[in-house]
């Protein structure tokens, strides 16, 4: 399975929701940029991954999606989680390690989680997540409900022994899971060639009997047509999917990272697709200038207002700490 | 109305009266189906409930251990088997990452309702990767129980109340037990809560702390030390975690000796806990040094005379407790 | 890749060295059949798993391999370990549990081993052993010596992480390994259909670019043909090649199966294809028939020999318990 | 000669002095090559010993230590790296089913020396999956060492004397000291044997086991205590396998109190296995009883806060110590 073209894209007509799209991923965009500031300012503990110039692979994956369904992500979470509709105060409150934070401030970056709108959880273990999601799907073949489940994970995820476990079991039953390589070309610090022995890493659904697919992932509009044959295949019972997403981290991999190993000529030609630059450039060029500006202006007011609210926030009571172990 | 099977049998019974109440209970786990388990200790259960509710996996214990997290995390009640504990080592990080962490880490999002069953322990010849004690694994990893059964009774009321428990709870089944006989009340009343000791025998001379295999040898012992005037009082914890360290301070405070008798090594195991939590803080009720008497430092030998020696023996037993009630 | 033609096969003109081959495979049937005999006399401890029926696919591998080569293997690893050379009585020593056996008599019948031969080791974790093929011959890499190592495997094991992971690495760094695949049609009791979403297991290859190959693993000279290539592939320091060998176990998974799962006609049909009497019926048709029965009766003369000889061997001494944890 | 290097830069130095001196010494993990680490403990090694001594990986631990593992065998010296202790998790099979057991398995046919370093502990705001003490979770398991430095010279000694090991050692350096400061001395001199303890403060009071970050804070807190006439000896056993009892008894023979303090709950902790070893063993030593400060049984939370809260802190500790010196 290589290379599969994907219609519509952002090339095509956009679709009638094009500025929601924008929306949400310039509110990761600002979301993240807030997120660095905070941690410059040492209000942010451990380490914080970016997905800034990946945003339009989870915004277009879970533009797919519908209420019910389900998604879980990595460390790198923090725009699969917004995409799913998780409040931006409460996701700063959880980063700024608040008692009103998604997870009571026993999380922090790498946990964001708010299964109210399906986001299972974040998870700090590569390639840990990916049997969750299967359970997720589990769940609603089991019960012969429609949900789908989607994990998300990075291209460095695929050589680990649970995306193995995971893909082939969710195929030999047939599960509605979606799995989403966010190929951003790096592990940490290694490239993909380096640990990889192949090019192509959807051609690795066909050891799982799956469609495995190439998106563009800097292409919101392709990422959602994608997701969108996944979900139905899904849905209609005949199993999973793999999708790979072509697309770039902006920054390095933790703040620590400056990322100096990167090519300057690559680093170029990818800012150079920044995928909110190009679906906002398409949105003008059929005549949305305004609206698209508005949209950015919003965003960027919301994110503030966020912010500051979750500035307010109190730490939690230290009798947080004992809670939530066992129910 | 009551019937009397042994251990091995017991499994299915108990597995099945969860079933037949609850239609979100299901099993997950390798040759689990047609063929009743590699020890038969699901002998029928395909049979009533079905693949969809008794599910044959590949061998992937990372993807049944998290799938049945997911499932359970979207509300389903799934009983996973982990063939032999020594297993559990390939899907650790699933226990004790995922599982373990899962509710505290989304700050109480979710509950997971999920029992893993495992088979365990030595004695039966299936030498160093195949007989080991794996509750010892978990002690360190809050956020799990542990339950240990040794008899036919515990085992049936205690797995019901693992899989009505809504926390994560590791069952270990003693392959060395499989024959033991013993009388199921049928019935809710049969279904026992975890963390709750069993006096096994009265006795007001030393006190004997034990499970599963070494609960049953030091029955027998206290029977030998009752002919030598020796009152043994024989506790059963049935569960590790939650322990039911009170039982033993009040049996203590009759004989203020303490025999801990495990099938491990001394380090890193509940015994040493035990030993740990009675003298931090019941220092004052022993008259006398606390015991522990473990397996020698060494994975589990083949052979079966090293297999015997690595054992605790009956003898071994009667000769401490007499040491320590000497001193 | 799909099914790959190897020649030469039995079909063709034999080697030289073909009743080699044959008394090689008469020593693992013979070996054995009084493994059985034994078991049934109590004289066998835990559990034991026979090859009996894949003879030709470790004898025509391990027959491709030069001094210095290593091999691991599963718990189904007697034919794998014999064919690398072990002497017959120390692995009926080892399985007895003996002094003299392989390893002292602290492995048994899952865990034999002989270094000294190059088999470093079965394994009784499904998956267990691949990463220690890849440490062997990454081994050879690092010293730049033309050392490869084979890894003997089952079809099941093919969905567990550590086959992911190891076969990945191995490609990664280009090293001398093989993998072969005993596709003996079935895990514990489940076909690989139940637990596989696809039918072709050398077609994983594939996602780890690395050959595949599909070779009658009733054929001990397509075996070992295929291994050839393999071998000079590895020395070559073009890196690993899977095979997948298509086979079949002519008893139960392990002692206690009767394999009653198993359609009529499938036993009977690979019965009529024993890998013994197909590479018999080819020596005795180029002539040799005098010569093969000279060899099937002294390989039965040695097997009792050393099999008596082994059970004159004392059990080990208690203190043998404690040697060799650390060095 | 000395230099002053800070606890992070000692590791690099330390490997680098083993591998000049040793050319079967190589490194393999992952990022730890041109990127030097992620936290750049492995800084300058790839530079001088190229690509073929320090061994980027794909993420895929169970093949990184198992690779390793079958190197050792074949009698290189592999130092692994897990990049944080957590992730032993997905490894754990490898470590204690295959690497802890091989050697006794095979009967002491080979040795295992390997060394796994692994950044562990908390303190540093990376939440419950990149926090815990992963020491505590192989304790129960005969054929591994465990290593856990405090200083820069413990360090050193103790790294460069693991690798020099013949026996699998699990080397853990604590995130929470990369910026504590030292002298390292060059030379063999400075190697360390393992299983000696270090007696860091002499006091005839009060006898204070701890290990790494704890060990600092233990000596903070004797400072305190010797301001109030309390005289605490403080002792760090550097290694956790083989433990230095006697060093311990040693020192309740002068103080007649244990107080034992570690950063990890209670159950299956080192802390507690040396509290049973020591009432077991040396009980008449003790006039009041031991005392385990742990933290409490819950994974480590994020926000600072709770962190803070769940480690011990120096007025913790000066508050048991003066407890129990007054009981
Ligand atoms: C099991 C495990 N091994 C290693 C790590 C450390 N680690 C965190 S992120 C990362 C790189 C992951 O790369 P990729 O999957 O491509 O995701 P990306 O960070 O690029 O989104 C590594 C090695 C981890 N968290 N878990
Ligand atoms: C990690 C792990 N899971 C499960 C088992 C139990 N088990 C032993 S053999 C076996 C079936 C293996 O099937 P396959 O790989 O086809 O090998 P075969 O036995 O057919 O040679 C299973 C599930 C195990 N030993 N290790
Ligand atoms: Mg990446
Ligand atoms: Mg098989």
């Amino acid at each position: 399975m290589t290379y599969h073209p994907v219609n519509p894209t952002l090339a095509d007509p956009l679709p009638a929701d094009a500025l929601e799209l924008l929306r949400s991923m310039y509110e990761i965009r600002f979301f993240e940029d807030e997120i660095m500031g905070l941690f410059s300012q040492n209000l942010v503990r451990g380490s914080t991954h970016l997905c800034q110039g990946q945003e339009a692979v989870t915004v277009g994956v879970c533009s797919a999606l519908s209420p019910g369904d389900t998604m879980t992500c990595t460390y790198r979470g923090h725009g699969a989680v917004l995409a799913m509709g998780a409040p931006l105060d409460r996701a700063f409150g959880e980063i700024l390690g608040r008692a009103g934070g998604l997870c009571g401030g026993k999380g922090g970056s790498m946990h964001l989680a708010d299964v109210s709108v399906g986001a299972l959880g974040s998870n700090a273990i590569v390639g840990g997540h990916l049997p969750t999601t299967v359970g997720a799907a589990l769940a609603a073949s089991y019960r012969g409900t429609s949900e789908v489940s989607v994990a998300f994970f990075g291209d460095g995820s695929t050589n680990i022994g649970a995306f193995h476990e995971s893909l082939n079991l969710a195929s030999i039953w047939k599960l509605p899971a979606i799995f989403v390589i966010e190929n951003n070309q790096y592990g940490e610090y290694s490239t993909l060639a380096s640990t990889t022995p192949i090019e192509r890493l959807s051609d690795r659904a066909a050891s799982y009997g799956m469609p495995g697919v190439f998106v563009d992932g800097n292409d919101v509009i392709a990422m959602r047509s994608a997701t969108k044959t996944a979900v139905e295949r899904a849905r209609a019972g005949e199993g999973p999917t793999l999708i790979e997403a072509d697309t770039y981290r902006h920054s390095g991999h933790s703040r620590s990272d400056p990322a100096k190993y990167r090519p300057e000529e690559e680093v170029k030609s990818w800012f150079a697709r920044d995928p909110i630059v190009q679906l906002r450039n398409a949105i003008e060029a059929s005549g949305g200038a305004d609206a698209a500006a508005e949209v950015e202006r919003t965003a960027h007011t919301d994110v503030d207002a966020a912010r500051d609210l979750a500035l307010t926030w109190p730490e939690p009571e230290l009798s947080a700490g004992m809670e939530h172990i066992y129910s | 109305m009551s019937d009397t099977l042994n251990y091995r049998q017991v499994i299915a019974r108990a597995i099945a009266d969860e079933m037949r109440e609850d239609p979100d209970v299901f099993m997950i786990g390798e040759d689990i189906g047609a063929a009743g388990g590699a020890f038969k200790t699901a002998a029928g259960l395909f049979e009533e409930f079905g693949p969809r509710r008794v599910r044959d996996t590949p061998i992937s214990e990372q993807a049944i251990v998290g799938a049945a997290l997911g499932a359970a995390i979207m509300g389903l009640r799934p009983v996973a088997e982990i063939m032999f504990a020594d297993f559990a080592g390939v899907c650790y990080d699933q226990i004790v990452n995922q599982v373990a962490k899962h509710r505290y880490m989304t700050g109480g999002q979710v509950t997971v309702p999920l029992t893993i069953r495992m088979a365990n322990g030595a004695g039966t010849g299936f030498a160093a990767q195949h007989s080991q004690a794996g509750e010892n694994w978990f002690l360190n990893v809050p956020g799990l129980k542990i339950v240990v059964p040794a008899t036919v009774e515990d085992l049936y009321g205690l797995l019901r109340g693992s899989i009505r428990d809504n926390d994560p709870v590791l069952f270990f089944e003693h392959k060395g037990l499989f024959s033991v006989k013993g009388t199921v009340p049928t019935g809710d009343a049969a279904v026992l809560p975890l963390g709750v000791a069993s006096v096994v025998r009265e006795g007001s001379d030393i006190t004997i702390v034990a499970t599963q295999q070494m609960r049953h040898r030091s029955v027998e012992a206290a029977e030998a030390l009752a002919a030598v005037g020796i009152a043994a009082e024989v506790i059963d914890p049935r569960t590790l975690i939650p322990f039911d360290d009170a039982a033993v301070a009040r049996s203590l405070a009759k004989t203020s000796r303490l025999l801990v008798v495990q099938e491990s090594p001394q380090d890193g195991s509940w015994g040493a806990s035990l030993v740990s939590r009675m003298t931090t803080q019941h220092f004052t009720l022993l008259d006398a040094p606390p015991s522990l008497l473990s397996s020698p430092d060494s994975p589990v030998p083949y052979a079966g005379v090293l297999e015997d020696a690595w054992l605790p023996s009956v003898d071994a037993i009667v000769a401490r407790a007499k040491e320590l009630v000497a001193f």
